[in-house]
């Protein structure tokens, strides 16, 4: 590992759609193993922070580091900041594993295709080591017998882990996921929760955009709070769900029932 | 397949530009470089027929639009039940629509048009029965058989646009309707029907572009509509290009007043996204 | 020798040219090409065009030359070249059987006279017979006017009275028409007789092709072949 | 009377005294018109789709006017306009370039035509098809580092398909009937040599059903091909869900 | 009040969907004032059950009475059953107000015509009292403002709550609610519950399926537990949640996290 195993480090991350400042100075450190929950009101820009780490948004200003490396940005000349070196962004992508709510599985290609798509046409693997991975990782969330299938014929649980799946197979230093199981029923929840659990039992790096504040007490190391674009208060799960500090805070944990 | 599709092939309202976003520099380029082609058309084009022609022009125009407004609507009508019986329709109705729509779909409207004309037409006067009835001076005419062969091919290639849009008014809408005691006929009028009608608002529109551009053939059994006098125009002038030229610009012009009058209907009823 | 392409109508206009079932081109006029060409040594071939677009596509450059029954007039001068004449005929009338149809403005008022557009016999009725109150209805090609007199959608046609009698044979003419009488004449509208149509300017061509119809002419071609079609001289006075 | 002479079928013979063979060459070159104008007019799209999507704003602009004049103007208007002016500009272009004329033949000219109109309406499809492709397909794959062409052939391409199978394949049942307003130039396709047949022997009833017989054959095998293909195509669009 | 005050009745209610028996002989009694919350796994014939109530999907064998009067039913011929009177379904339709899952709301008409649709067109009222009525209700969930406004341009708890106005504009004997929250994020279920929670203190009969166990738990007079088409358990909300005793339901609410 290196020196300080620091898997991800934001540095007052800004980021403003035209008039509207969505995140307004988000820091975040992440050491090798963390499992960083997100929590916060919808519209408090949890998913642009999500996406601006792996620069599908370009942010406004601040820095982002994938394991000691920052990204360099050069202005845009519309006073916000793009990358300044494409094939860098691509190759650190391929550190970062993103986990999409909507699963965004490509449907013209089977599960096993959608999992080996990358190993083999970004990393520059061979078909028959990508297919060993993937099948290794298809058992492991439950999915070998589907491998042939399309994602439009899985349920929705099913997409999600053969989404997870897709991005462990480019063995990520990090996994992004964003809303991992909204919109699934409580049993499929339960499902997609234990392949995560089982994820951060293996101590890998996680940050996850959640609604499941079970969940996220239970797995998470750190939990953050955001609201209107800014960390309103974070801290080990026990505190902020035990003893909230701010406002904002007590009345969203309030509202959970 | 085609009710999706026909309105890629036609002009729908999305294609007109907002105004705000559309003068920018390269386009006033492009607009100077446009007028001076107009100006070079103009100029060195002969245009001096074109006084003569004038009021003969203006009745074919006319001509052009009774034809278009009166296929469209006797066409919208009998798509309607075209559609709503291939999609609740018992099989002895929904065969035969089918067939219909088949049928008109494949094969070529000029085609249709002179079956009905030259062939169906030189079949009456065999008959001495049709020959001496009070239908005789209007199936003497031309414009029967134009708007007949105009509206059939309307209503089946509008009947498929129908169907699609009576099939994709979302099954809860209806049983909706039902939950809340509405009987057949009522769900039909007040959700059914408004509710496809809505949903087939911009293939409507362009299927009626499509029927605009098809009225010309009707120039083909005797119809004296803007094409028929355009062709006059080019066999007395000998001219080649010009009225072609102009015969496109009148009907982009018309295209370009039926597209806005259409998006003034759409847009009384909003939808996400528009 | 350069191939050349003669402009047809591409619509049947027995007995001058019509298809055959075969795809070929035959008739009276097809033959008068043929010895044309093989007389003035050019390599002829036939290119069907639609008769309305046929000036056109003479200037377009599709076609080099039309033998399609053309008459020669003022106005086509003013925008094509013609050759010599090289057949002239009367025009007619026909109508519907036992219907009182006669050949003048005032034997036709309140009818429906059927003609071919942009020949001269429209301009001929659209000169003479509009202003009489007969309403002149246009057709793209002859066989359509003379279909829709068979349809009674029209009550008379106006058209070369040999392409009239061709029409009054077959089974279908036979039944419904007959032959009205010829229409006065009027050279300044009808013509001094039927040219080759040509390319403005192409004098060379034009040149050949004068001599090569005063050849086949002299030689007894034109007799021979005409004889097959007519019992009269079509070349008229 | 005239009635047996009505379903007179040695007409559709296809020897000689017969039109038949006539008729089926007729159909054989409204066939390669179509196949001829739809492949140009796929070239065109698949040209034009890119140049709106991903072009500079004077190509955009261009492509625009390009797309709004054909779709607006009658496409027997077009063929006329394009038949004489196209090829002649075509000509005069080639001349001023040195090449010299070629000589256009009725077959070239109307596959010219009918693929100019084609295009525009290949270019619409085509486009609203890549549009369709769900935008997160194509984030999932930049997310796993796809250089941007390599996101557009392996996943913006094959998950457009779809999408514009049904679009293409009704632009080629268009193709097959817009060869017949080539009659109106007198290029002999299946149209106008069924007129011809018609005029000569005067079965116009008969001519025209056989004719529209032969286009509506066309039309359901057509159909019967664009099922296979767009079911292989729609693998994994299940309907489901 | 009818004697028994008996608001649906339904006896031995079977379903099948082909080969599928979905309900296996379903019964249930609501009197006045009861608020039934129906609960159970996915697939085990839920929404299936709400809709035979007013003979949305025609039931195979079984009988429904409202408010004391029986469906009249005759064999369809396929060995399932028919309304032997449409106009009494009909009629009797206008006694349930039916909400759906998905809203169902008629996309063509504003929110304010979406309300007086049924009692102008169906119950034949006047337009100005009809307009009244929908006022009010709309006043009451508090979407007055929102009355001439389409449907598409709502948030999903809004749709919901105008779904539950047009229900309640024909003034029904009993409210049926097919899942009124899922797919809701958890500000937006607080809203709609807040208003069912109302017609409920309102002693409005209300049968309602739903995922929400707390919601259950907090409104419901009396808890059905369907599992495989046939009730497994049902009782006072204390015993289900509190003492539940077969096996499925315990395994089913322990599942709730
Ligand atoms: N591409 C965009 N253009 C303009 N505004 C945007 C864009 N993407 C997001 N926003 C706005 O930014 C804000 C934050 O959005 P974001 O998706 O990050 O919220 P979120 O915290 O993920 O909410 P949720 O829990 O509902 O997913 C919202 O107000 C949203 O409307
Ligand atoms: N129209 C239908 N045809 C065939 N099977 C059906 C139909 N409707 C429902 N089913 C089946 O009946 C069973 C019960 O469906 P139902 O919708 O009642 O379940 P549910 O309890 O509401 O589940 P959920 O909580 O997922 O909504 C399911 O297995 C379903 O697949
Ligand atoms: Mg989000
Ligand atoms: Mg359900």
């Amino acid at each position: 590992m290196t020196d300080a195993a620091q898997a991800i480090a934001v540095t007052d991350l800004h980021k403003r759609f035209g008039p509207l400042e969505v995140l307004k100075g988000v820091s975040l450190n992440a050491r090798q193993g963390d499992v960083i929950a997100i929590i916060g009101g919808s519209g408090s820009g949890k998913s642009t922070f999500l996406r601006c780490i792996n620069m599908l948004e370009l942010p406004s200003a601040g820095r982002v580091s994938v394991h000691g490396e920052e990204i360099r940005m050069k202005p845009d000349g519309h006073g916000g900041l793009m990358p300044a070196d494409r094939k860098q962004v691509q190759r650190i992508r391929t550190q970062l594993g993103m986990v999409f709510q909507s699963f965004n599985l490509w449907q013209h290609m089977t599960i096993l295709e959608n999992v080996i798509e990358a190993p083999v046409h970004v990393l520059g693997k061979s078909r028959a080591e990508a297919v060993e991975t993937a099948e290794k990782l298809l058992r492991r969330v439950g999915l070998f017998e589907k491998r042939d299938a399309y994602p439009a014929f899985l349920s929705g649980g099913q997409q999600q882990r053969a989404a997870i799946a897709r991005a462990l197979a480019i063995q990520p230093l990090v996994m992004l996921f964003d809303e991992p199981t909204s919109a699934l029923d409580p049993e499929l929840v339960g499902e997609v929760l234990s392949v995560i659990g089982d994820l951060a039992r293996e101590k890998r790096t996680m940050i996850l955009v959640t609604h499941e504040m079970k969940f996220a007490r239970d797995v998470a190391s750190h939990i953050v709070f955001l609201h209107n674009g800014l960390i309103e208060e974070q801290g080990p799960p026990e505190a902020i769900f035990g003893a909230p500090k701010s406002e904002r805070l007590k009345k969203f944990i309030s509202s959970i029932h | 397949m085609t009710d999706e599709t026909t309105h890629a092939l036609a002009l729908v309202p999305e294609d007109l530009p907002k105004a705000e976003a559309f003068l920018k520099p390269h386009r006033i380029v492009l607009m100077l470089v446009f007028a001076g082609l107009i100006v070079a058309i103009a100029v060195f084009m002969r245009w001096d027929w074109l006084p003569r022609y004038l009021p003969r022009l203006g009745s074919g125009i006319l001509v052009s639009l009774a034809m278009l407004f009166s296929t469209a609507i006797l066409g919208f009508l009998l798509a309607v039940p075209l559609g709503l019986v291939q999609v609740t329709g018992p099989w002895f109705l929904k065969a035969p629509a089918r067939l219909f729509c088949t049928v008109i779909r494949g094969t070529p409207l000029l085609l249709q048009l002179w079956l009905l004309y030259y062939g169906l037409g030189s079949l009456f006067p065999q008959f001495p029965a049709i020959r001496h009835s009070l239908l005789w001076p209007y199936l003497r005419e031309a414009w029967p058989y134009g708007v007949a062969a105009l509206t059939l091919s309307f209503a089946a290639y509008e009947g498929e646009v129908m169907r699609g849009a009576f099939a994709g008014v979302p099954q809860g809408e209806l049983e909706a309707a039902r939950a809340y005691g509405m009987g057949r006929w009522t769900t039909f009028r007040r959700i059914w029907l408004p509710r496809a009608v809505h949903r087939a608002l911009p293939t409507l529109n362009g299927e009626t572009v499509l029927q605009l551009k098809s009225t010309p053939l009707v120039a083909t059994i005797t119809v004296v509509d803007v094409y028929a006098v355009i062709s006059k125009v080019r066999q007395e002038t000998f001219l080649t290009y010009e009225p072609l030229l102009l015969l496109a610009l009148i009907y982009l012009c018309l295209t370009g007043i039926l597209v806005v009058a259409f998006r003034y209907f759409e847009n009384r009823i909003p939808t996400r996204g528009a | 020798a350069e191939q050349i392409k003669v402009g047809i109508a591409a619509e049947p206009y027995p007995p001058f040219t019509s298809p055959d079932a075969n795809g070929n081109w035959e008739g009276w006029e097809v033959e008068f090409m043929k010895a044309m060409c093989a007389e003035a040594k050019l390599d002829c071939v036939i290119t069907p065009v639609a008769w309305d677009g046929i000036i056109p596509a003479l200037t377009a450059k599709k076609i080099d030359m039309i033998v399609g029954s053309m008459s020669i007039t003022a106005e086509r001068l003013k925008t094509i070249d013609f050759s010599d004449k090289y057949y002239n005929t009367p025009t007619g009338i026909m109508g519907t059987k036992g219907e009182d149809i006669k050949p003048t403005p005032e034997g036709l008022a309140g009818k429906t006279l059927g003609v071919q557009v942009s020949t001269v016999h429209q301009a001929y009725a659209t000169k003479h017979f509009a202003p009489a109150g007969v309403e002149v209805k246009e057709y793209q090609t002859q066989d359509e006017a003379n279909q829709d007199l068979a349809a009674g959608r029209v009550d008379a046609v106006q058209a070369d009275a040999i392409a009239l009698e061709a029409f009054l044979k077959s089974d279908q003419g036979k039944e419904c028409c007959d032959y009205k009488g010829e229409v006065a004449q009027d050279v300044d509208v009808l013509g001094p007789g039927v040219g080759v149509g040509l390319r403005k300017g192409e004098t060379e061509l034009k040149d050949k092709i004068n001599a090569a119809i005063k050849a086949i002419r002299d030689n007894g071609t034109y007799d021979t072949f005409s004889k097959k079609y007519f019992d009269f001289d079509i070349y008229g006075g | 009377m005239a009635a047996d002479s009505l379903i007179n079928w040695s007409l559709l013979a296809l020897a000689a005294p017969g039109w038949g063979g006539v008729l089926l060459q007729g159909f054989l070159h409204s066939i390669e018109i179509a196949i001829g104008g739809y492949a140009l007019g796929l070239l065109l799209g698949v040209g034009g789709a890119f140049g709106k999507l991903y072009g500079g704003p004077v190509l955009r602009d261009l492509l625009e006017c390009y797309t709004t004049i054909v779709r607006a103007v009658p496409e027997l208007v077009l063929i006329l306009l394009l038949y004489y002016a196209g090829t002649d500009l075509l000509n005069q272009f080639l001349g001023a370039m040195g090449i010299g004329t070629v000589d256009i033949s009725g077959l070239m000219a109307g596959i010219f035509v009918i693929g100019v109109v084609q295009g525009a309406y290949s270019t619409e499809v085509l486009r609203g098809a890549i549009k369709a492709v769900p935008a997160g397909q194509i984030e999932a794959a930049r997310a796993y580092g796809m250089s941007p062409t390599k996101v557009l052939r392996r996943i913006t391409l094959p998950a457009m398909l779809p999408y514009a199978i049904p679009g293409l394949a009704n632009l080629w049942l268009i193709a097959t009937k817009d060869t017949a307003l080539l009659a109106v130039v007198g290029f002999s396709e299946l149209t106008l040599v069924t007129r011809q047949a018609a005029g000569t022997t005067k079965a116009y009833f008969l001519f025209f059903c056989a004719a529209g017989a032969l286009y509506l054959v066309l039309t359901l095998v057509s159909n019967l091909f664009i099922g296979v293909i767009e079911r292989h195509a729609r693998r994994g669009f299940a309907e489901r869900r």
